[in-house]
């Protein structure tokens, strides 16, 4: 047993682990702690296969902007936890079993692996060695000549997410006060500031 | 001249039927009358110059149907036969026109009658005339069609719309049979027409057919099919049942359809396909048979009936019998010789009939006429007349005729031929005896028709063990004008002259007809007279041996005759309670003759009841419960529960529907698991 | 013990069931939902990058890499919804989004 | 013109009225009365033009005539028009009715009435267009077509069970045609055509003619309809209006004879023959069964349905005799049909519109005051059971003796139709217009008005006309008749030989 | 090593560039502009939608690869690309009065579609999985969100949450087979799958693989057991969305399913066939069958549009130039018998009230003729009855079915038509046959524009059916 292997299980059974708890804890906020945990630990799986920059943003994006979305998302919607508990078995068994068998069968499936080695030696792009380039350089390099397509493809979808969340959360509140510099900017004095002479004794 | 013989009538048909309610009754009458009677001076000239002289030939008309191998024309085919038959038909038929004009004359709708009276006449000749078996199928059922029309003519009568559908119906069955045997004909000849059949009988003479998965002997079984038409139109036993109900009719449609002619056309397809049922000795006995059946069963009916008409039906039917006998045994010309003649005294007799009931303002039941002699004497004397002739009294036209079968029966030789024999014999008494009871119950004895309330005294009948219900046996009173019966003077009238003269006529033709044309019809001028229109084998002797038979045989009828009026005299005249006292004695033999050996109640109970009952059951339990529960209406029922079904899964809850995801994807993947890549 | 490809997807094949597992076993709470999503994707970028591990081959990581990205936005609209339905129906319960069956 | 001949104009020529009644504006009885008349000038124009058509023809010839042919689909699916001698009398029989329908529907429709007479000019567009298509998706194109308008006229004009019988009309005949519309297809793909004349030289293998039969069998037995699919026309018949009926029994039924003949007997000739016992039985039992279940019937209307029932049981029968007489004979009961049950179904119209009842029991004693109705009446019901010298008589004596040659039993059963169906039919005639006037509702009732007259005399004539000269019809049937024998009886020819073999 | 930097070819996807552009200036135009009334970003989007439109038609015939081999220009995609521009334009149109009326106008909603537009059009041209996937989610994120457009209204977001919440599962699932697919194949380009996956050789992974695509696809195209959210999205959305649904994706929707099935994976054909086969015959009898249980028109549509692919499917299943002839054949019928359809239900308005019940389309015929005529006419080319096109495009299927010997399938597919006409059936009777209620607000012209275009095609499609044919078979050869 290598050590390799031993990383391996460790984060193989932490990532599932937290996986399974994440689906099973009772309270959202620790589900999506789970989550958090389970990205973590994947991406010390990321790391172990060499892709570093993949790993490195998962915990970046995933466990510094997602996740956190999500926590954000959950501490927001003031949801009454202690109702949401009911019937949570009822379907288990079948749902479970056949959870279960498609597991089996997946697993299965990766077991039957093989691939003509003709294949394995002649991939589109191969990744170039570690001493040669970094996995992020060989990344980009790609990602903004061959992929640039699919680079302007995320752009847009990404711009439709923004769009998306603007449209269905934004809401122009009638009565907020809202900062408007150019307003603040164009103030004078005598705009602002009403000077009275106020009558003595009597207030305004 | 033979178009004017045959369209002349329909001209006729057309001018009353179509313009009747324009011209009114009166010119109907005469254009009709007038037409018939031209039609019926040129029939005779013709069947003088075909019978006497060389006149016989084939006129083609039109074609009609040509379809494969099929060829079918409108043409008259005139021989002996057919000129006799267009005697017979047109002169009955002029007469019956003259008559009705006075039998009728309170009728409002008199054209449309005259109208019916010349359809018949006209496809009646078509029948007689047709030279293919396909025409005088049309000839047959337009007689069939006349014949509903003019039974129910008096339509408000239910009784009357019954007769008239059940004499359409049941001469179905026998058409049914006709039908296939044309067919049969067809396949065996390849063709309808007589000239395509009758040379090449006899190469068929061993043929045999499959018919209905049996072989058989192939013209025999054509013979039976057609005789099966012939059955029922002749109202021969078990298809005689709509002959007595057709008396619904008005009386001289009884004397022209029901007795002179339309019912004598069996006799005269039989004669006419002598070729075929020659070469058909088995169809040959079951023509005989059937007709000493008919012979003999028509005779015990008509022994207890007490409506005229249905009397004189009966006698008709009985008679048709004989003429059935003759054709059965090979004696074509005794059969179609006592159709010759029966056609004058049945039709005098009918007609006679209906002066009396004429004269009796519509009363039928002769228990409750009598003493009418008296009355209306010219009538009496007619009826006389008839029923001698009827009777076979000697050198009356029956005498010839119906001694002549009797003797062909005899001399036959054969079992069926010794059944008909001894059947003809006995009818032969009963006809005597019935016949002349009839004759003595309306005309002699006291008068019993005074009490014209008579239908509230419930047993007056003296023979009454029970009899029919009045009303069908009264003819209606809705003619407006008719309504002195009750209110006026009920003292019998004679008829007025139009009826009369045809009684006389008819008359002359009863007494005559026999000494006159037997040489020709069935004796030493055979040959010259008929010139092969009846065809007999060479083996066929039988018209031979009539002149060799024992010495009793002749004069067996005779005496039948004598006996059956002796009978009749001493319980009608001498001793009138014996005959209520005869049918106390037997109360069952009464209850069964006098109800026709319950043939209708039997009928009604094999096929008319089975066969609603069956349709009931097809419409509700077939079509409705099977048809359309397991098809259209189960299938939809069906539907709607699976859509209920379809429509609940969709619960609105995202996790089943996510686990419908699930499961497609693990079923897909399931099955290439298990059924493995190639 | 090597460790190899097949352990990776192995993983990835219970990450994945587990995600699956999460959405319709779930009665709770519809982010738990949105969370197990997370969890799909992150079994497929698994595999993607085993698979780009051991086919020497780029491009299973920059598809993965996009996954990443799409999975953002999936998560910012998915959110986004969520935070709508919540205003309306005052619940994120899972059997409370049944206004529409049948 | 384009090249566009006279059946295209036979197509379009009821469109055209269609679209003309559409422009009419308002619901005012003059714009009603303006629909009618255009919709009676179509028809007319259209029969007139028919009549055109059948002076062209050349009634000797057994190939196609008037073709016209134009680019469609593709260019192995075209548009192609043309008639023989099997289709001509069929066109003419369509729009000869047609002014029937038109007249029938005078007075007794009263709303609506201009989308009534665009639905039944449309429908008479696609009964031209099956009879005179010559690619086979176009003729089933115009067979589904026709399900539209008939939808409508029953679902909106009918009576009480309309929309029962509506639905079950179209879902019934839609179910059956569906599978012929598979079958053609694999024809398609198996002749490389859907052209007619083509398909009707190629020659299927015999496997393969099993199953094509089948599919199209589904349909055209629905259509005739034949025992046991019959059960959608006895509701469809009642609740239709009476032109409706009028229509639904003088053409929509011979849609499926006429397929029968176009397609099933000459393009799979084996199958036909290996399958002609299972016609004959369904068509003796339709004879006989639903002659009995008239006999039963309590509505005027849906005995006459059955009885179509029973005919359509001769058709059959006779067309798959194989023989002349079988096959002229069935081609000529369609053509008798059309008129006489078109004439009763006219006739029960009639009285339906002087009392709205289709009820036997309503009626009785009619001819106490209508004595021309009841002539009227007398003569379809002879012409219904087939007396001689009608035009009834013709077909069903050649159906029979057809059926006769090629097997007795068949003919002996089907003959006791001639008893069954003069039970009925005289019942009914005996229950409706014989006996006394005694129910109060009749006392008033109205003999035949003129244009009441007017429609029954043509139609009368011709059905005695054709009862003694059926030779104008019966000779268009001949040739195509004989090209058609010449096609079974190879099929025949090939079976007795292989028969010879397995000896 | 430096890959050689190579400016890849631009042109094929002009369209594409030029709507990507054209959003960004609709986005910055509405962001300056903010919300005013009026129908300014519609315009621009349908006139954007025109032009691109153009630019399609415009494109070369033959088949061309770009960007690496991951964009794919042919007759197919032209053609299901010019469909797809009508549906959403469709979408648009539709959506003009309605937006207004309900309160909901929004400048984003042109924006949503125009987005979701480029999408569809990238998973047309779609050549390798990713390209697949990012236009897919492109399209799918649109989606999600204008189903949710009418944000107050708790049916309309239920409606966006469901479908988010499934189509983030289904996308899970295409990756996860996309995943399969690449380990198995070594490859993501369709061109490499197809050449790798051929002969005996083909392991179970890549199976597996694609059945995970499959359902993902089926998800979008709503193809039973993955179509559950059609029924609720389709209710619960703002009536122009589920038409805008129910016309756009779906043409995108078969036209990716056609291009992975027939490009990427000829050589197992065998084994597809019969996902496909199974899935038609499920959306066939589900969309035929549960239909008839429906009393909301919306609802009805969902379950219609349901069958209609099972239809199109079947075109699929036949795997031959002939069946992706009909599949596009019937795509494009499709398309116009929906809008149709959806134009007569945004027709039905008194007031403030929009009707979606079927009783409320009661004695139509009386009150609105021309439009129960038009509906009539949809329903019964729904029904597929000729001469209407939805005939000619079931004729077309079924014959692809017949050709490749799926006879069984044929069979139950034109069986189910039949129960499937029972319901569009029942629309005419309630419209013909039944008492006739108030009448409805005259038609906006937008509506008015697409039911009269679409009711023209739909009657008129037989007289000349050659052109479309013709185009449709063009298409079909160019992925073979």
């Amino acid at each position: 047993m290598t050590v390799t292997a031993a990383f391996f299980y460790l984060f193989a059974t932490i990532t599932i682990a937290s996986g399974f708890m994440v689906i099973a804890s009772r309270n959202p906020v620790q589900s999506v702690l789970f989550l958090i945990l389970a990205f973590v630990n994947a991406a010390g799986l990321f790391l172990m296969m060499g892709a570093e920059f993949l790993a490195m943003i998962l915990v970046i994006v995933y466990v510094g902007a997602v996740a956190v979305l999500f926590l954000f998302v959950v501490m927001m919607l003031d949801v009454d936890f202690a109702a949401l508990r009911q019937g949570f078995l009822q379907y288990l068994p079948i749902g479970g079993l056949i959870g279960v068998i498609l597991l089996l069968e997946l697993i299965l499936v990766v077991g039957t692996y093989t691939i003509d080695p003709g294949l394995v030696r002649s991939p589109a792009v191969p990744i170039p060695a570690a001493d040669v380039m970094t996995n992020t350089e060989a990344l980009g390099q790609v990602l903004y000549t061959r992929y640039f397509y699919f680079f302007q493809a995320a752009g847009l979808i990404l711009l439709v997410a923004m769009i998306g969340a603007i449209v269905l959360t934004l809401r122009e509140r009638v009565g907020v006060r809202r900062q408007d510099i150019s307003k603040q900017n164009a103030r004078t004095q005598e705009t602002a500031v009403e000077v009275r002479k106020v009558p003595f004794r009597q207030g305004i | 001249m033979y178009h004017a013989i045959v369209f002349l009538p329909l001209v006729g048909f057309l001018i009353a039927g179509i313009f009747g309610r324009l011209l009114g009754p009166r010119p109907s009458e005469i254009v009709t009358t007038a037409l018939l009677f031209v039609a019926a001076v040129l029939s005779w000239v013709s069947f003088i110059q075909v019978g006497f002289g060389d006149g016989a030939t084939r006129i083609q008309i039109a074609q009609w149907m040509s379809v494969g191998d099929l060829q079918v024309d409108w043409a008259f085919r005139i021989d002996t036969l057919t000129a006799m038959m267009l005697v017979v038909v047109n002169t009955v038929s002029a007469l019956v026109h003259l008559y009705s004009i006075g039998y009728m004359h309170e009728d409002p709708h008199r054209s449309r009658f005259f109208a019916y009276l010349s359809l018949f006449t006209f496809t009646m000749l078509m029948l007689v005339t047709a030279d293919n078996l396909v025409q005088m199928f049309f000839g047959w059922e337009g007689v069939g069609l006349a014949s509903y029309l003019l039974i129910g003519f008096w339509y408000q009568k239910d009784s009357a719309n019954a007769a008239a559908m059940k004499a359409f119906i049941v001469n179905r069955v026998g058409d049914f049979g006709f039908l296939l045997g044309i067919f049969t004909v067809f396949v065996l000849f390849n063709g309808v027409t007589f000239d395509a059949i009758f040379p090449r009988v006899s190469e068929f003479a061993n043929a045999r057919f499959m018919f209905l998965g049996i072989e058989w002997h192939a013209l025999t079984i054509a013979c039976l099919l057609l005789f099966m038409g012939a059955m029922g139109k002749s109202a021969q036993f078990l298809l005689h049942t709509w002959l007595p109900d057709a008396m619904e009719g008005p009386t001289p449609v009884s004397a022209l359809i029901h007795a002179a002619t339309m019912v004598t056309a069996g006799v005269f397809m039989v004669a006419r396909l002598s070729p075929l049922f020659e070469y058909a000795p088995s169809a040959l006995a079951v023509v005989t048979v059937i007709g000493g059946i008919t012979a003999f069963f028509a005779a015990t009916v008509g022994l207890v009936q007490n409506d005229i008409k249905r009397v004189i039906a009966y006698s008709t039917c009985s008679q048709l019998g004989y003429m059935f006998v003759g054709l059965g045994v090979g004696a074509y010309g005794a059969g179609v010789f006592h159709l010759f003649t029966h056609a004058f005294f049945k039709a005098l007799l009918f007609l006679g009939a209906g002066s009396v009931i004429h004269a009796m303002h519509h009363e039928q039941d002769i228990r409750h006429m009598g003493a009418l002699r008296r009355y209306i004497p010219l009538t009496t004397a007619m009826m006389a007349i008839g029923t001698l002739a009827l009777t076979g009294f000697p050198f009356t036209a029956g005498y010839y005729s119906k001694d002549a079968i009797i003797e062909a029966a005899y001399a036959a030789h054969s079992s069926a031929g010794s059944f008909a024999f001894l059947a003809t014999v006995v009818a032969a008494f009963m006809t005597s005896f019935y016949s002349w009871r009839l004759f003595f119950l309306t005309f002699e004895g006291t008068a019993r028709w005074g009490h014209h309330d008579h239908h509230a005294h419930a047993p007056h009948s003296h023979e009454g063990v029970e009899h029919d219900d009045h009303n069908r046996d009264v003819e209606p009173a809705s003619h407006a004008q008719h309504d002195h019966g009750h209110h006026g003077d009920h003292t019998p009238h004679e008829s007025p002259l139009v009826m009369l003269i045809p009684l006389i006529v008819l008359a002359t033709g009863a007494v005559i007809a026999g000494i006159v044309f037997h040489g020709a019809f069935i004796g030493e001028g055979y040959q010259e007279f008929w010139k092969g229109a009846l065809y007999t084998r060479p083996d066929n002797h039988i018209l031979e041996e009539m002149h060799h038979l024992p010495g009793w045989v002749p004069l067996l009828p005779t005496i039948m005759m004598v006996l059956g009026f002796v009978l009749a005299w001493y319980m009608y005249i001498i001793d009138n309670k014996q005959p209520a006292k005869l049918a106390a004695d037997h109360p069952i033999l009464y209850r069964f003759l006098l109800n026709k050996w319950y043939f209708d109640e039997l009928y009604d109970a094999i096929f008319v009841r089975p066969a609603m009952a069956i349709g009931r059951f097809f419409w509700r339990t077939g079509d409705q419960k099977i048809i359309d529960g397991l098809g259209p209406d189960g299938i939809s029922a069906r539907v709607l529960d699976v859509t209920r079904g379809v429509v609940r899964v969709q619960t609105g809850y995202v996790y089943h529907y996510a686990f419908a995801m699930l499961i497609g994807v693990a079923a897909l993947v399931t099955f290439y698991l298990f059924r493995g890549a190639h | 013990m090597v460790i190899g490809l097949g352990h990776y997807l192995t993983v990835a094949a219970v990450l994945f069931t587990l995600g699956v597992f999460g959405i319709f076993i779930n009665r709770k709470n519809v982010i738990v939902i949105l969370m197990s999503v997370e969890l799909i994707l992150l079994a497929v970028n698994i595999n993607m990058v085993a698979f780009s591990t051991h086919l020497n081959d780029i491009v299973g990581q920059v598809f993965a890499m996009l996954i990443l990205t799409v999975a953002a936005a999936e998560a910012a609209i998915g959110l986004a919804i969520l935070v709508v339905f919540f205003r309306n129906r005052g619940s994120i319960a899972v059997e409370d989004i049944n206004r529409l069956r049948g | 013109m384009l090249g566009f001949g006279i059946l295209s104009g036979l197509l379009v020529l009821p469109l055209v009225g269609a679209a003309f009644i559409l422009t009419l504006r308002g619901d005012s009885e003059a714009a009603r009365s303006n629909a009618r008349w255009a919709a009676l000038a179509t028809t007319i124009a259209t029969f007139l033009l028919s009549l055109v058509a059948w002076a062209r023809f050349d009634i000797a010839s057994a190939s196609f005539q008037l073709v016209e042919s134009h680019s469609w689909l593709t260019e192995t699916i075209r548009f192609k028009l043309g008639v023989d001698g099997f289709s001509m009398p069929l066109v003419l029989l369509t729009t000869f009715l047609m002014p029937f329908c038109i007249l029938a529907s005078w007075d007794s429709i009263e709303n609506r009435v201009k989308e009534y007479f665009v639905a039944f000019l449309v429908l008479e567009t696609t009964m031209i267009g099956v009879f005179v298509a010559l690619d086979l998706v176009l003729f089933y194109l115009f067979f589904e077509a026709g399900l539209i308008p008939m939808f409508l006229i029953i679902g909106i004009w009918g009576g009480k069970r309309r929309i029962y019988a509506s639905f079950k009309f179209f879902l019934y005949t839609l179910l059956g045609s569906v599978l012929m519309l598979l079958a053609i297809m694999a024809m398609y793909w198996t002749a490389g055509t859907t052209d007619i004349p083509t398909l009707l030289t190629y020659k299927f293998a015999p496997n393969l003619q099993i199953w094509l039969w089948l599919a199209f069998f589904a349909s055209f037995a629905v259509k005739m309809p034949m025992w046991p699919v019959h059960t959608w026309l006895p509701d469809a018949h009642v609740e239709a209006p009476t032109a409706g009926s009028v229509i639904l029994a003088g053409v929509l039924l011979k849609m499926g004879g006429y397929g029968f003949i176009r397609v099933s007997l000459p393009m799979f000739p084996d199958a036909s023959l290996y399958f002609a016992p299972l016609v004959y039985a369904l068509s003796v039992i339709a004879i006989i069964y639903t002659s009995l279940v008239a006999l039963m019937q309590e509505d005027i209307k849906k005995l006459i349905a059955y009885s179509s029932v029973a005919h359509m049981g001769f058709v059959t029968m006779g067309l798959f005799s194989m023989n002349e007489q079988g096959i002229q004979g069935a081609m000529f009961t369609m053509i008798s049909h059309g008129l006489v049950s078109g004439a009763l179904f006219l006739s029960v119209g009639v009285i339906y519109d002087r009392m709205h009842t289709r009820e036997i029991k309503a009626y009785g004693g009619l001819v106490n005051r209508m004595p021309l109705y009841a002539v009227v009446f007398l003569i379809l019901t002879m012409a219904n059971v087939a007396l001689p010298g009608t035009s009834g008589f013709i077909g069903e004596f050649l159906t029979l003796m057809g059926a006769f040659r090629s097997n007795t039993w068949v003919a002996f059963f089907a003959a006791s139709g001639v008893i069954l169906s003069a039970a009925y039919a005289l019942w009914l005639y005996r229950r409706v217009v014989y006996g006394e006037l005694d129910k109060p509702a009749l006392q008033n009732i109205t003999d035949l008005n003129r244009r009441e007259i007017i429609t029954f005399a043509p139609l009368i004539l011709l059905i005695i006309y054709y009862g003694i000269q059926p030779g104008p019809i019966l000779d268009a049937f001949a040739a195509p008749t004989d090209a058609l024998m010449t096609s079974v009886q190879a099929a025949l020819a090939t079976v007795k030989t292989a028969a010879l073999a397995a000896n | 090593m430096n890959p050689a930097l190579t400016i890849p070819a631009f042109g094929p996807m002009l369209p594409e560039i030029l709507m990507a552009a054209g959003v960004l200036v609709m986005v910055l135009f509405g962001a300056f502009r903010g919300e005013r009334p009026g129908y300014g970003m519609n315009i621009i989007a349908l006139a954007l939608l025109a032009v691109t439109f153009l630019a399609v038609l415009m494109l070369p015939s033959e088949r061309v690869e770009t960007m690496a081999g991951s964009f794919v220009v042919d007759d197919f995609a032209k053609f299901m690309k010019a469909l797809t521009l009508l549906g959403s334009a469709g979408g648009v149109i539709l959506s003009l009065d309605y937006m207004r009326r309900e309160g909901i106008s929004r400048f984003e909603y042109p924006i949503l579609i125009v987005l979701s537009t480029i999408g569809m059009m990238m998973v047309i041209s779609a050549n390798d999985l990713i390209a697949l996937y990012l236009g897919l989610e492109l399209l799918s994120l649109s989606s999600y969100v204008i189903a949710a457009f009418d944000r107050d209204n708790v049916r309309s977001t239920e409606a966006g949450l469901k479908y988010f919440v499934l189509g983030a599962l289904s996308s899970g699932m295409l990756l996860y087979g996309a995943s399969l697919i690449y380990g198995f194949t070594g490859s993501v380009s369709f061109p490499t799958i197809a050449s790798v996956l051929t002969g005996t050789t083909v392991g179970i992974g890549a199976i597996v693989g694609l059945v995970f695509v499959a359902a993902g696809i089926a998800f979008k195209i709503s193809a039973v057991p993955f179509h559950m959210w059609t029924p609720d999205v389709y209710e619960g959305s703002p009536t122009p969305v589920t038409a805008f649904f129910a016309a756009a994706p779906k043409m995108a929707g078969m036209a990716m399913a056609t291009r992975v099935f027939i490009d990427a994976f000829p050589g197992i054909l065998v084994q597809w066939q019969q996902i496909i086969v199974f899935i038609s015959i499920a959306s066939m009898a589900l969309g035929s069958f549960a239909a008839i249980g429906q009393r909301n028109l919306k609802r009805l549509m969902a379950y219609s549009s349901i069958g209609n692919v099972g239809y199109a499917l079947i075109g699929l299943a036949a795997g031959t130039p002939a069946g992706v002839q009909g599949v596009a054949i019937y795509m494009a019928i499709y398309l116009a018998m929906t809008l149709g359809s959806f134009a007569i239900i945004l027709a039905m308005r008194r007031g403030n009230v929009m009707y979606e019940s079927i009783d409320d389309l009661s004695g139509l015929a009386r009150t609105h003729p021309a439009l129960a005529f038009c509906l009539a006419m949809m329903m019964f080319s729904l029904a597929g009855i000729p001469p209407l096109a939805g005939f000619f495009a079931k004729f077309y299927v079924f014959a692809a079915a017949i050709e490749a010997n799926l006879v069984a399938l044929a069979v139950i597919g034109v069986v189910t038509s039949v129960v499937g006409a029972y319901y569009y059936l029942r629309i005419v009777k309630v419209m013909y046959f039944d008492a006739p209620g108030e009448r409805y607000d005259a038609m906006p012209f937008g509506v008015k524009f697409v039911l009269a275009v679409s009711s023209v095609f739909v009657v008129l499609f037989g007289i000349v059916p050659a052109p479309l044919v013709a185009a449709a078979g063009a298409a079909a050869r160019s992925l073979f």
